[in-house]
């Protein structure tokens, strides 16, 4: 791989400040639980049924997090009550979930059995639900390995093809994820439905109806893992799958996920903060206990800094891309997620009228490939500038697949023709992932073969991205982080720190506050 | 020129090399897989469309069970360009500084707009673009002009948050973005939109524009809405038509002669006397509507 | 699967992404500026060819006066794909070497055949990839049969030319490529070409092939051809049409009871008694046309 | 530019093949004539109308020349007859080319004039014929000062844009021309009527019918050349026009367009020979006269190696396109060209699915760029391998564009998404125009950011395809021009000294031939 010559001391300085400016946040997420982290705690232990809710399948979860919210008693978390629970009634956790939720059990007025007989019993069901999750790894590792699957986190063998489906539908999901991994699509991301991110909770079972995307649920993810387990075999090729592990359900995403061996899931330490408008307080402790289920299951999550070039400009704002990468390292770090399941994220987005356009994306791509030599990066295609010239969108996504196989990106998601225009129909997606077949191959090696010149504009613009980096973050750590994003410095987006939805689940841990999940993930 | 050919309106047609070859490119997928009885089906849709001479460039195997084909044909239709009328917004352009200096004179306080993107629709590039100081190509945005008092509440907005806002700020003009567009959701919400406003009584007090890549006037009209406005649109293009419509509502319509006819026919807005002072001017007519 | 959606074969539509949404992609440019008035010229072309829900990507201006469109929209049209019949090149496909021993074994003498890209099309690929020795796509060209006296004449012949060579060689097939097709010259020197054999009373001695990537098999039979052969036809298609079509005319159709209609109706072509011979053997009925 | 470090001895060698390749042929061209080098010189001094024949236009120069063959007279050179009948008739070229053309007047009947007289008349009118010409050259450089041309024949402004119109009318060329140039085209080439190369004369006025193109006539020429000039001037840009001088009648489309003020000429010393089946010495004969023209008028001439790509694997024999080119030159050289008219042509024809193939094409294009660093560059586009899937097609061009701007190419003919379906419709070569516009500013300085590296892929292929090159021309000396051509030595085909169109058009020149445009051209 052509090298840039970055000042390494530069990179070290700039993880040196990821670290102090996450240090205020790690004793917020200490102190604090959510009441998604306590709904995928239930989750995790076995409660995954709904009641009906004026008509609607409503999560049990929910039902029981709410009644314990609204009684004050969430604060020494779920399990605390739960677990006693089941040990009065002795019921499994799916039983007592139901008759909970449908109201048939009052938590709160049960008998309570020793403290320690609740600890220990809750500790024994967070093992078993621990060694389940393993086993998930497991089989989804026995997969890959039946079907040779030739992925490489550094992205050496060249990019993985990763496309959308996104009908709404998810049985249209199915054969458009198939025809996807015929035409040779290596990863499948279902897009959910608009504004899941803010529902707080899962929806359940199979559905067919959705706007710009699928819901997620737990039903949709067996759907289409065993349709692509199915197509994988068939093909002879392992075949990824990707959810949103964002929003005001993150954690019960994770959970949900790695129950349902997915192998992607899009995660970031921000991103609700910034484009879902979702309380800071919220999603940083919420995104915390997300990453420890998705390290345990060794999913490779996705950051979202693409997202900031579709707001903020791309040319003059590649730095906050760099300055969130090294963040969203520090948080993934201490959620236990080594460096190849980092699935840092950045785009291409730069205006492509732009003189010498890809010059600068390819410093762009290439030092975000140098300073994390180790992550599978994933690498986001034009969006913003696409436009209805589906013609010439096509040539904005081969230029994009050529960086992509130039800088050795790891995870490559494929741009579509009609971006601008509508969710991809099976054709645009068949002739997307045709050029970038098309270009991995033809430039295969261009990356090896050649050299990027010494203070030249490729290796400038890096340094100048590099030094900028630098700055942003050492104001970032003076100001801290919450001021910092109140100040714009991620997106051109503002957010208060009390403000944004979802702030009312957040609460402080009582004293006898009982997760073993905190120990033993 | 011996040999030239012009084009005859009356009979437009597509033009690939030559006029009046009505030349097209299709490309569509059909769900069986590539066979010569695929390829025929694909021929016979090209015919039923209307296409002679039919090419069929490529028949692709997308996948099992679908076959994906380009045409190349030529279309009988013709079109008598000269007959087709569009609904257009009929204001004339302005800069920023005559519509400011427009304001000040002829209403004499600020308008006041309020903006959002609304339902579950999180994009707010586009609302941001018409609005913020930096504005859009080079545009300055609404919150820049200094005879408006702008307002832009962002993305996952709903109508009933939007409408209330409205009121309690007392918007002249009210400003709504919708990006996606699946399942027709944003027609749903801009016509619940201003069927609420009908409700509240607030349609004729308010100024009901329509914004984004896949509006266009017509449609925000069907929508009940009084303009629409779609791709590249600059701040100035709305700015623009909020100050000559307003003017119009209050019987100035002297702006210009031939200004937009209002979709909900010729009902004459209240009229204002212009006020010196900013902070108190008002549409008379307007209470709070709850 | 519940909520799974299955094609309907009696009313195929195209596929977007969602069974019978009907998507398709058109481009196509109008001789006018780009205008509103333009845009919906190109919606009334869209809706004339029987699109609803018509979504216009793009209007661009490709020059002056001329304004080029994306369109995406749902056709209305269906096909009953179970009615298709389509005619088709029935012989089974054969390798070389069985062609070769079927030659060897049921004619017992050479078979002649005749090549070249006609006309003034100077085009030499196509008929070579047929012809020459090394073949195409890794399959071996005709003159690399045992059995097989090729004669490969290039490109640029004159069609009287062709058919005196035709006679001279004793040609048990002749065949014909043919690339440009601007104006539709290809069919005009294939009618011609069928039309002057006919003449020359040697369209029922020979059989009669047609190639190149615009042609069809019912183009070929539409100009006079027994068969016609496209984009990606490799030599051992065309080679295993010649011979099954070769015995059938003798009477030897029992290779395979399915074989194409001829399209001159069931005039039987005459009977040779396989010689072993392959210098001298020739159809009997062959005389020198002039 | 990107260095391949190239051994210089070895192309020193390779011009020094060429050198003694071209030697028997240099005896041919100086000890021939040919009926067509014989219709030029009539139209150089101005006899360039038309009689009827059969309802038919039908040039004067044919009647006339074909007349004096009949009757074995013509080695003495048609201005040995002519010019004597001018003086005895007193009548100017034209009136006596009409004369003589309508059979009104026998050349070989009249009295002759002393021979030192018609000796220094034809001179004079050679010289007049010259003065013409130049001024025409200098009306046309006087039009590229006025819009600022920019054109710089080694390519250090970036690949021109170079299109074609070909609908065989020459009205709707005109439009389509003008929609190319708006769109930002910098030369168009009128693309002629099939196999009229083969026409043993030029055809006459403005035509409106042609197959895949547009007859080459000189009001042809006159028509697109003023159309080209007004939307120049309104575009402030010189857009240069290009025509095909091979063929029959080289050496006539040579003198029509340096009369006409074209820019740019397809010449190619060998395409005639193996493309249209011209007979050996009539094209090296022929070619000789036509470059002796447009060495004049300084008009650029772009070979034909590309075509050879056509019909010989592109990535087998790259070796035959170089070794041409070294024949080209030298050709061209003997004619007098200048480096700077000298555009050689290549192509991008590789199949698009091997691996590695743009580093492949790079190395092709960066040895042109650097073997011939003075020439304009002709790059052609992808055409064998492209497919009705015209998305693919599309992006098979913008790699060609990419490979072209990063080479350095001086002009790039721009490949169309439909090649494999028509002569360009306008929308296809406003996107391929959009396409080039897209790739040539995106990837403006990226051939001077990088390095190749030593021993790398390119640099060996580079290597390889040298040495290949250096074999061929020396098994080319080794057996002759003619019987290596036989052999097939280019492009796969086949030709024989004796054999292909026009041989009886050949004449050995009588030692009183008298064609003083010899001396002065
Ligand atoms: C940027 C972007 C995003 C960003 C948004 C960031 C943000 N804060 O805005 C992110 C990444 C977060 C995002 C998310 C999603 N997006 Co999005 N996104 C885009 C993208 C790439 C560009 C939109 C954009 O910013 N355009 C630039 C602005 C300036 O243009 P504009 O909006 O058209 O605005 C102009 C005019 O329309 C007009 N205008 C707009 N509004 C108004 C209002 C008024 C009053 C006036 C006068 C004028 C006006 O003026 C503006 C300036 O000229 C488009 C694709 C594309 N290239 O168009 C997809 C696109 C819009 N997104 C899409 C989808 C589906 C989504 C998701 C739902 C996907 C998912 N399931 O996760 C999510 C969720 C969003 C949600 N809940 O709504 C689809 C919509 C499909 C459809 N037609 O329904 C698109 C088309 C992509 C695609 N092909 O799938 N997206
Ligand atoms: C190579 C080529 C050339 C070469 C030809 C070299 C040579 N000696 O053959 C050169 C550069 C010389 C050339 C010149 C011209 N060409 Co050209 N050329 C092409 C090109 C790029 C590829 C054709 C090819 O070789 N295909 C590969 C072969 C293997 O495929 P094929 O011919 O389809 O053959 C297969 C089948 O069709 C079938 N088949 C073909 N023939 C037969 C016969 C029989 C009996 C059977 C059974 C099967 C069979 O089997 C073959 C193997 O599968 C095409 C564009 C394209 N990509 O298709 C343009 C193209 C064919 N050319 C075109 C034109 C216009 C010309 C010119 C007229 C341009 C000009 N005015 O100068 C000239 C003149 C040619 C002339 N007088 O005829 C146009 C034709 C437009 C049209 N539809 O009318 C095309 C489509 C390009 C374009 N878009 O403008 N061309
Ligand atoms: C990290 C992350 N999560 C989620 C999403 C999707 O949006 P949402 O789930 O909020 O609808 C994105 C968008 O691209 C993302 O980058
Ligand atoms: C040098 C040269 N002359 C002429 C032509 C065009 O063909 P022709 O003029 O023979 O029809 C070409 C083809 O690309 C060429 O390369």
């Amino acid at each position: 791989m052509a090298q840039l010559r970055l000042d390494s001391s530069k990179i070290d300085h700039c993880r040196q400040l990821a670290r102090e400016i996450s240090k205020p946040v790690e004793e917020l997420i200490d102190t604090h639980t959510t009441i998604a982290i306590e709904r995928a705690t239930l989750r995790l232990i076995g409660v995954n049924g709904a009641v009906n809710r004026g008509g609607q399948a409503f999560p049990e979860v929910n039902a029981i997090i709410e009644d314990l919210q609204s009684e004050g008693t969430l604060s020494k978390g779920v399990l605390y009550w739960f677990v006693n629970g089941m040990i009065q009634k002795k019921m499994t956790a799916a039983e007592l979930g139901t008759a909970v939720a449908l109201r048939k059990i009052n938590l709160l007025k049960l008998p309570r059995s020793p403290d320690e007989q609740v600890k220990k019993e809750a500790r024994r069901l967070c093992d078993e639900a621990k060694k389940f999750l393993i086993r998930q790894r497991e089989h989804r590792d026995s997969l890959r390995a039946e079907l040779k699957d030739r992925f490489d986190p550094e992205g050496k063998n060249g990019p993985l093809l990763y496309v959308i489906v996104a009908t709404g539908n998810i049985y249209d999901d199915v054969i458009q994820a198939k025809a996807a991994a015929q035409a040779g699509a290596d990863a499948i991301a279902v897009i959910r439905s608009t504004a899941q991110s803010l529902l707080d909770y899962v929806p359940h079972g199979a559905t067919t109806v959705g706007f710009g995307g699928t819901y997620a649920t737990q039903e949709n993810f067996r759907i289409m893992r065993e349709a692509l387990d199915a197509e994988g075999k068939r093909l002879g090729r392992y075949i990824r799958l990707t959810n949103y592990c964002s929003g005001l359900c993150m954690t019960e995403i994770a959970a949900l996920g790695a129950m349902e061996r997915l192998d992607f899931l899009l995660n970031d330490a921000m991103y609700g903060i910034l484009f879902r408008d979702i309380n800071m307080k919220r999603t940083l402790i919420d995104q915390h206990f997300s990453r420890l289920i998705i390290a345990l299951s060794r999913i490779v999550i996705h950051t979202g800094e693409d997202n900031y070039l579709t707001t903020a400009d791309a040319i003059e704002n590649g730095h906050q891309v760099l300055a969130s990468q090294f963040i969203n390292e520090r948080f993934a770090s201490n959620a236990h997620l080594t460096d190849d399941l980092m699935g840092l994220g950045h785009a291409q987005e730069m205006n492509p009228e732009h003189p010498n356009v890809f010059l600068l994306e390819i410093a762009r791509a290439q030092m975000t490939r140098e300073i994390f030599p180790r992550a599978p990066i994933k690498f986001m295609p034009p969006t913003r500038y696409k436009c209805g010239d589906i013609f010439y969108s096509h040539l904005m996504d081969a230029m994009f697949n050529l960086v992509g196989v130039v800088t050795g990106q790891t995870i490559q998601l494929l741009g579509m023709a009609t971006e601008a225009m509508h969710t991809p129909l099976l054709q645009d997606r068949w002739m997307s992932i045709k050029n970038a077949v098309y270009i991995f191959n033809g430039a295969k090696d261009l990356g090896r073969d050649i050299e990027y010149k010494k203070d030249g504009i490729i290796c400038s613009w890096a340094d100048k991205v590099l030094d900028d980096t630098v700055r942003l973050l050492e104001s970032i750590r003076t100001q801290g982080l919450f001021r910092a994003i109140e100040k714009k410095a991620f997106a051109e987006v503002s957010r208060t720190e009390t403000g944004g939805k979802g702030a009312d689940g957040v609460m402080r841990r009582d004293s006898d506050y009982l997760n073993p999940f905190f120990e033993i993930l | 020129m011996a040999g030239e050919t012009r084009v005859n309106l009356k009979k437009l047609k597509p033009y690939g090399d030559i006029m009046d070859d009505g030349t097209i490119q299709v490309c569509f997928t059909l769900p069986v897989e590539p066979s010569p009885e695929a390829r025929e089906a694909a021929i016979m849709i090209a015919q039923k469309m209307g296409l002679d001479q039919i090419k069929l460039a490529t028949m692709e195997k997308a996948a099992d069970g679908f076959a994906l084909f380009v045409i190349y044909g030529n279309v009988r239709h013709t079109i008598d360009f000269t007959q087709i009328k569009v609904v257009k917004i009929e204001a004339k352009k302005r800069s920023r500084e005559e519509i400011d200096q427009i304001i000040a004179e002829k209403i004499g306080r600020k308008l006041v707009v309020v903006g959002a993107c609304t339902g579950y629709d999180a994009h707010t590039v586009g609302i941001d673009a018409i609005f913020n100081m930096k504005g859009f190509a080079g545009d300055y945005g609404l919150e820049r002009y200094q005879w408006l008092d702008a307002h832009n509440l962002g993305a996952q907005v709903l109508n009933g948050d939007l409408l209330e806002k409205a009121i309690a700020l007392k918007a002249d003009a009210v400003l709504v973005s919708k990006v996606v567009t699946q399942h027709n959701i944003h027609v749903k919400d801009l016509k619940d939109l201003t069927h609420k406003a009908d409700q509240m009584g607030l349609r004729e007090k308010m100024i009901w524009v329509a914004g984004g890549p896949r509006v266009t006037h017509p449609l925000a009209l069907e929508c009940g809405f009084e303009a629409g406005f779609g791709v590249g649109t600059k701040p100035s293009d709305v700015a623009s038509y909020i100050v000559e419509e307003f003017l119009k509502r209050q019987g100035q319509g002297d702006l210009k002669a031939t200004a937009a006819a209002r979709p909900k026919g010729g009902k004459v807005p209240v009229k204002i006397s212009p006020k010196k002072s900013k902070k108190t001017a008002k549409l008379p007519s307007r209470k709070k509507a709850r």
